[in-house]
């Protein structure tokens, strides 16, 4: 009771930035929130999905494939939820394996054979914390995915569109540009995580998000992300069309401009991108999300 | 089945330079046996029962850099407390009291010469907020990387690690783009690069940099892995099988080339050497 | 979960010829209902329950070929027997009956258009030999490899075989380094390379090109694998899983990017040769 | 009884190729021929053993690694098979899993970073016929090394020591010269195979294996190996160190003018090699194992 009330309300300052990191956190993790295939569907109607690492498995938390978008042939990856509990199950929450990131690879090398350029979404708690994982390589399967991805010569738009906690979402979001969804949260690790990590108590997740600095005005302010997508009021989850549309349009915004560059230049300037995304702290000796976002038009 | 190339190993000195002291305490964690400190090190700290004692950054220099070759570089690079993080301790006191122990930073980068051959050396220090990798850490690491890319020298890393510093946020988790992009190019100009890894080497360490040698070695007793174990029974209630995660493990995962016991590290690294960039014998 | 592609798929006519008849039985082996040859050839040999009969060379052509495109090469080139096989039966007279009936060898290559898209079409045919790979099929693999990798045409290949041919012995075997040379110019050309793979694939093909495609599709009741379950059950006493080597086995391995009904094939490839061929759109 | 006396008339037969083609399979697969790591040690004495796939595990029927010889690092790759029963079983009798071609991948790929030349050495019955090859991807995995060994630009050369079986053989095979010691044999599959897959009946293998032409002097003549190494007398299990030598002499005398070769014509002769190894087919209708075979000194 008061349950959707709340929501509502919540929903209501959304948009005038007003919300708590916690409210942030459920919001970039609500049920409804679109996922990666809401988002393809609307962008690619043609989009044909591929499969398998072309090693020993193939991974659903993983959904990528190449459909028409603007007339030319992207290639799409990105994580993948569930809404349904077969669904989650099936999809792992998102969690990939390593051979979701071997799949990734697999397909940004065909994007290279092909000249397609690569959009990759990202919306995991990070990547699987399970035996399965570690018994068939989850760490250089992510460590090797961060390596090759800076030397994939087409260019490489990346949107954090819920959750992009940890390792397992680096492993799919190295790009030439990295945009997030208002509501979106991008963490070195999920605040349960940082909290169980830091504090071996994982139910001060509320006070490690807030000492995490994860929401999307923290990450621009930090350099790390190159815009925030606005959401449409009521937040992303309340209309898909809407949150894709917007979406869709700065994605294609930071695309376009990238295809013209040669591709050593795109590699050099990704390089760049990563080597000195810290450069805030030196030039911000008191470093800190003080500086105002730049949001969409 | 002991090669002839055995015999070669044991001739090479175990020790570049001298290992400082350690306190370990006064009996070994596994076999229980009381410990002479003097002979202990001697044995590289390595317990007869086959217990590898964790080394922290001055050891491992001492260990493998020939003696007097060490040169340390970028030192001076320090961090600062991005987040103004508080709870539950503020990580600017944590940096304080840790340099106020001379202890600097949980990479340390640096030239040195092992056997003869020059190269290139970072080790972790997991006293430094359990090795965590930092934005000093990456800067250190990936200046390193670049530098051994340009001149050619091989690059010898030594991982003991808890993954990347919460502490540092986002950014620390940028670190793992912006070292293994150095790699990348480490790779790409035909530069060796072997990894030791130790205990304990995770996260965001094992997610990076530290399984992407040309030759990846494993002390015996070192846990490797992505996620913790105790992590990893939270997450999925699993009960882990023995040895998981063991250095042993990862070589049948085939993450790893050999688990070498560090009384034969020196000397394996220093083949190592003369197998992979030797100029002459190419 | 029905997307508008699907809808898209069902737009594209489902044969580009007339099929031609094939003998399939009275009953389906797979639910024994009585089998109407003339709905079953307007169903691309699908039964009703989804069971997939085998087709053989010119009923492959006839479904993907746009009418009257399909122009063949390399016809001419034939086999002989190289190693004088005569047990159970003399290669030569193999060879001999076969060409009677009209086959010729394991695989058919030539230039079409499926769906307006001109691409390089090679079919396997089961019948003769089992598809295996011999000499003459990976000429003509070969040949068509290269030139598609001159010209720049897609390369689409639908592969039915039990293996490498016996009867060549080890130039059968080197038959599938041939080929996968050829495939790696292919991919270095930058020029797309599709596999259908058809029941049954296995052996010295699903081992050489069958598997390296761009993208691989299968037939629901495609049995895909390197030895076959008879041979492993001998070898190792297993007991293999229902489904083994099916499919959708092939699928959760990682092999195969979709399982694709034989009714949907042609608009697949149709969308594929859209998205990975048409120079307009790069 | 009269087993040891056999055995001993065999070995003097062996060098007067007085044997039939199943004795020479006797001899191939001879419980005390010459395995990869009997010739390795006596090559290169500081031999470091290289191990893992970096994707999911290490194959020990695949010895693999690098060592000092002729004064240069040389990459070296070998099945290896296991003397004792306990050997036998941990190197899975020499029957790569997909494990061992992808290690051998990257292992050749390193070999590629520093310029090291590869030699491999051939001793398997086949790929491991079982569920846990299948599960694994083991078609793809030799298909995709086939491939790709043609895109190794450093020298190969490939020496069939014992039983060359079947893609299992090949997967390690692609080189600029494959050599074969004398009784050593390299076949489609192995006469048991064979015979279980013509005639349904494994029983047959003796009557597989003469119909096959699987022993050295046929696979010179059929142009698919350059050259017959000849084995002491007694053949190669009698001695070990005269195998070894004779065998080093002869990959060496065929790696050393390849080192002088272009990348790119390196490529092109081995792609050559490969595509038109079936020419004397054409160019001689009776074909068979006709043409003596050219031996070393
Ligand atoms: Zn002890
Ligand atoms: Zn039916």
């Amino acid at each position: 009771m008061g349950q959707p009330h709340r929501e509502q309300e919540v929903e209501e300052r959304s948009n005038r930035s007003l919300l708590s990191v916690w409210e942030v956190v459920e919001l970039a993790r609500h049920a409804n929130r679109p996922y990666s295939l809401d988002f393809l569907q609307r962008w690619a109607p043609d989009f044909i999905e591929l499969h398998g690492d072309r090693l020993t498995g193939d991974d659903p938390a993983l959904v990528a494939g190449v459909g028409t978008w603007h007339d030319r042939t992207v290639m799409f990856m990105g994580h993948q939820k569930g809404r349904s509990l077969a669904d989650r199950v099936s999809r792992n929450w998102g969690m990939m394996h390593p051979e979701g990131y071997r799949k990734a690879l697999r397909l940004a090398r065909q994007a290279v054979k092909f000249g397609f350029p690569i959009v990759t979404l990202i919306d995991t708690p990070g990547a699987y914390p399970g035996a399965s994982a570690e018994e068939r390589g989850i760490a250089s399967a992510i460590g090797t995915a961060i390596q090759e991805w800076f030397q994939i010569p087409v260019p490489v738009v990346c949107a954090v569109i819920g959750e992009g906690g940890s390792g397992g979402a680096l492993g799919l979001a190295v790009a030439d540009r990295v945009l997030m969804l208002e509501n979106a949260i991008y963490s070195v690790a999920s605040p349960e995580s940082a909290a169980s990590i830091v504090w071996r108590d994982n139910s001060l997740k509320v006070e490690a998000a807030e000492q995490l600095q994860i929401t999307s005005r923290d990450l621009i302010a930090m350099g790390v992300v190159e815009e925030i997508v606005p959401e449409p009021v009521g937040a992303a989850h309340s209309d898909h069309n809407a949150t894709a549309r917007v979406l869709g349009e700065a994605i294609w915004r930071n695309l376009e401009p990238l295809l013209k560059q040669r591709p050593g230049d795109l590699l050099q300037h990704r390089y760049e991108r990563f080597r000195y995304i810290d450069s805030l702290v030196t030039a911000h000796p008191e470093f800190g999300p003080k500086v105002e976002p730049r949001l969409v038009s | 089945m002991p090669t002839p190339a055995d015999k070669l190993l044991r001739e090479v000195p175990a020790a570049g330079g001298r290992l400082p002291s350690m306190a370990v305490g006064t009996n070994c964690p596994s076999c229980g046996v009381g410990l002479n400190a003097r002979e202990l090190r001697k044995q590289v700290y390595v317990c007869h029962c086959g217990h590898h004692f964790r080394l922290h950054a001055e050891a491992w220099l001492a260990l493998l850099a020939d003696a007097g070759t060490w040169q340390e570089r970028w030192a001076d690079v320090r961090g600062h407390d991005l987040l103004e993080w508080r709870l539950p301790k503020s990580y600017q006191q944590t940096i304080d009291q840790a340099l106020q122990q001379g202890l600097n930073e949980s990479v340390r980068t640096g030239t040195a010469k092992l056997a003869g051959h020059p190269l290139w050396l970072s080790v972790f220090d997991f006293r430094f907020v359990g090795g965590t990798l930092s934005i000093v850490a990456g800067e250190r690491l990936a200046r390193g990387l670049e530098q051994a890319a340009q001149s050619g020298l091989p690059y010898l890393l030594v991982t003991a690690s808890g993954g990347a510093r919460m502490q540092e946020g986002v950014l620390a988790l940028m670190q793992m783009a912006k070292v293994n992009a150095a790699v990348g190019r480490l790779h790409q100009a035909g530069v060796p690069y072997f990894v030791v890894l130790t205990d304990p080497t995770f996260g965001g360490v094992s997610a990076s940099l530290a399984l992407l040698g040309d030759v990846n070695l494993a002390e015996p007793s070192a846990a490797i892995g992505f996620t913790g174990a105790r992590v990893i029974k939270q997450a999925t209630y699993a009960d882990l099988p023995e040895g998981f995660q063991s250095a042993a493990f990862q070589l049948r995962s085939g993450q790893i080339d050999q688990v070498v016991p560090r009384t034969e590290l020196r000397g394996r690294l220093a083949r190592l050497l003369g197998l992979y960039s030797d100029a002459g014998r190419r």
